[in-house]
């Protein structure tokens, strides 16, 4: 039997509980494909965020699980992938609504606002609830679909943020 | 500072009394919501004005325009607005990521789903966001990186 | 099952959603909630009800009956319950909380705030507390050693 | 100047959460007295939960902070430590109306169930938030007070629960 893939990816902020998630999914069954970070050194949470949401529509994942601090930095640039609906949430009860109703692909969570068994209650609910196909939930996710503009070359390119890594280790960016 | 605020009818009530609150303490409010929209709707309506009042959220200032829906479930609203070109929205159920959001991400608007947030804990995340300045410094490459997907 | 349910007048209203559901999920309800009562009340009514029909909490079986408070804030019907002899109270606000507690701490009753907890959570964490099962075993030695301090 | 002191316990299953909030508290400026546990081996939350609240009662410190997975069994555990007032949340608003209305001297959250960052917020205002004395609050409070029974032995006697922990090494609890 083939087992149901789950991509993953967080930033340097979470990293453990990131670990400790991907644990739990593969203790379950799953398969994890985990698009890092892979450990503590700072870096930024829009790489993992598209990397993880991109194999999710591309169908190498049947679900996605992005972490960061609050889950906002991560969340919003899964969900800037083509394709991907993704739901941040603190709560079982969410997470369920949006695969129920939206079809969602990609949940997030922040690994700093939520406790790391809840996180893992919240994962278990999205990636084993089953979306309800009706003509109304099936209207509201065309419209959000609709929602999103074209994106060029952002698609699987690597070096889609090259020019901002560039400038940020030239240190444009500072506090 | 001016709030940009919408409801659908699942937010509506909660919508009102925040609203009331934040004339209190003085915040200028422009409050979209109409008569039969749906989450979707309301969402998207307060993404594309407060974009617009901000220079595409450029204007991250401590006096800028923030956005704030209320739905039922605020993830649904949420997963609408950060489709759009230069949206970064955050549902938020606590106050400590009210906060955070705006301190890291400059979010341009929260979301929050009564379904799932108390009253009192609803006005204290809203006030949490709209207190918050923006911090600037390193956070401004996450940000850049976003804003070249949308 | 049995379900010992009380509300102060914060809580009122969700109570009477919640007890609806329950009905039509075949629970049996056994509604305190009195005109004119403060959370202390509330809470003391559902606690001292439920021990008396579970002979003081030892009867944790899946039939068991369980008490639920809904007032605005859960956590101070929270710290009145709990200083009730044999009373182990859970203040609620996630439905993983929810099922834990009476997994783990065989939690005679849980205590849910409007102000904190939404409509649509309220009824899930509840929902999960009463679907819950004791899982006896080594959660047994603690639950001792706090029914000796009540 | 005297430090704020806080007493802090914890079981085994969160002692990493715990240590991360007693660094904040120290960091913030405040003394931390840390009742245990202190390591990962099993252990039972009543132990933790009446040593840390019993500091507080004293005088020893100003507030306790007690965590177990979801805060449930060391909270109900100090509660019942004569005149500990406990409060047991998820969110930094009933944390300042525990402070402000109920004059709550302990504060429990779950380490599994909310993050280390929200965590942090909750404790900061539950510390910094002043009682409101009103005569209301005042009612409320002499109210739940005069629910405690009485508790012969027990407040600061080390040997309180020996007697079950010699029947846990006993075998005498067991799934």
């Amino acid at each position: 039997m083939t087992k149901t893939v789950i991509s993953i990816g967080c930033d340097h902020i979470v990293t453990d509980i990131k670990e400790r998630v991907s644990e739990h999914l593969k203790e379950e069954g799953y398969e994890v494909i985990d698009n890092g970070t892979y450990d503590k050194l700072r870096t930024h949470y829009p790489i993992y965020g598209k990397k993880t949401a991109e194999k999710v529509v591309s169908g190498e994942a049947a679900f996605g699980v992005v972490l960061c601090g609050t889950g906002v930095g991560i969340s919003s640039s899964a969900a800037k992938v083509p394709n991907a609906r993704v739901a941040l949430v603190r709560d079982v009860s969410e997470a369920e609504y949006a695969r129920k109703t939206l079809n969602a692909n990609v949940v997030a969570v922040g690994g700093h606002i939520t406790g790391v068994d809840l996180i893992k209650a919240i994962v278990d609910k999205f990636i084993t609830t089953d979306y309800e196909e009706t003509p109304e939930h099936e209207a509201l996710i065309k419209k959000i679909n609709a929602l999103e503009g074209p994106k060029p070359e952002q698609t699987g390119n690597e070096h889609f943020f090259d020019e901002f890594e560039k400038k940020w280790e030239e240190g444009y960016y500072h506090d | 500072m001016k709030v940009i605020i919408g409801a659908d009818k699942d937010g509506a009530k909660a919508k009102d009394e925040l609203v009331l609150e934040l004339k209190e303490e003085g915040y200028e409010i422009l409050d979209l919501s109409k008569e039969g929209q749906d989450f979707v709707d309301v969402a998207v309506a307060v993404a594309k004005q407060t974009l617009k009042e901000t220079n595409n959220g450029e204007d991250k200032s401590e006096t800028a325009p923030r956005g704030i829906v209320i739905d039922k479930w605020g993830t649904d609203a949420f997963m609408a607005a950060n489709k759009l070109k230069h949206v970064i929205c955050a549902n938020v159920s606590d106050e400590h990521s009210a906060r955070m959001t705006r301190r890291h991400n400059g979010a341009l608007m929260i979301t929050l789903g009564t379904a799932v947030v108390g009253s009192e804990l609803l006005k204290s995340c809203a006030k949490a966001y709209l207190e918050a300045p923006f911090d600037g410094g390193r956070h401004m490459v996450r940000i850049d990186m976003v804003n070249k997907m949308a």
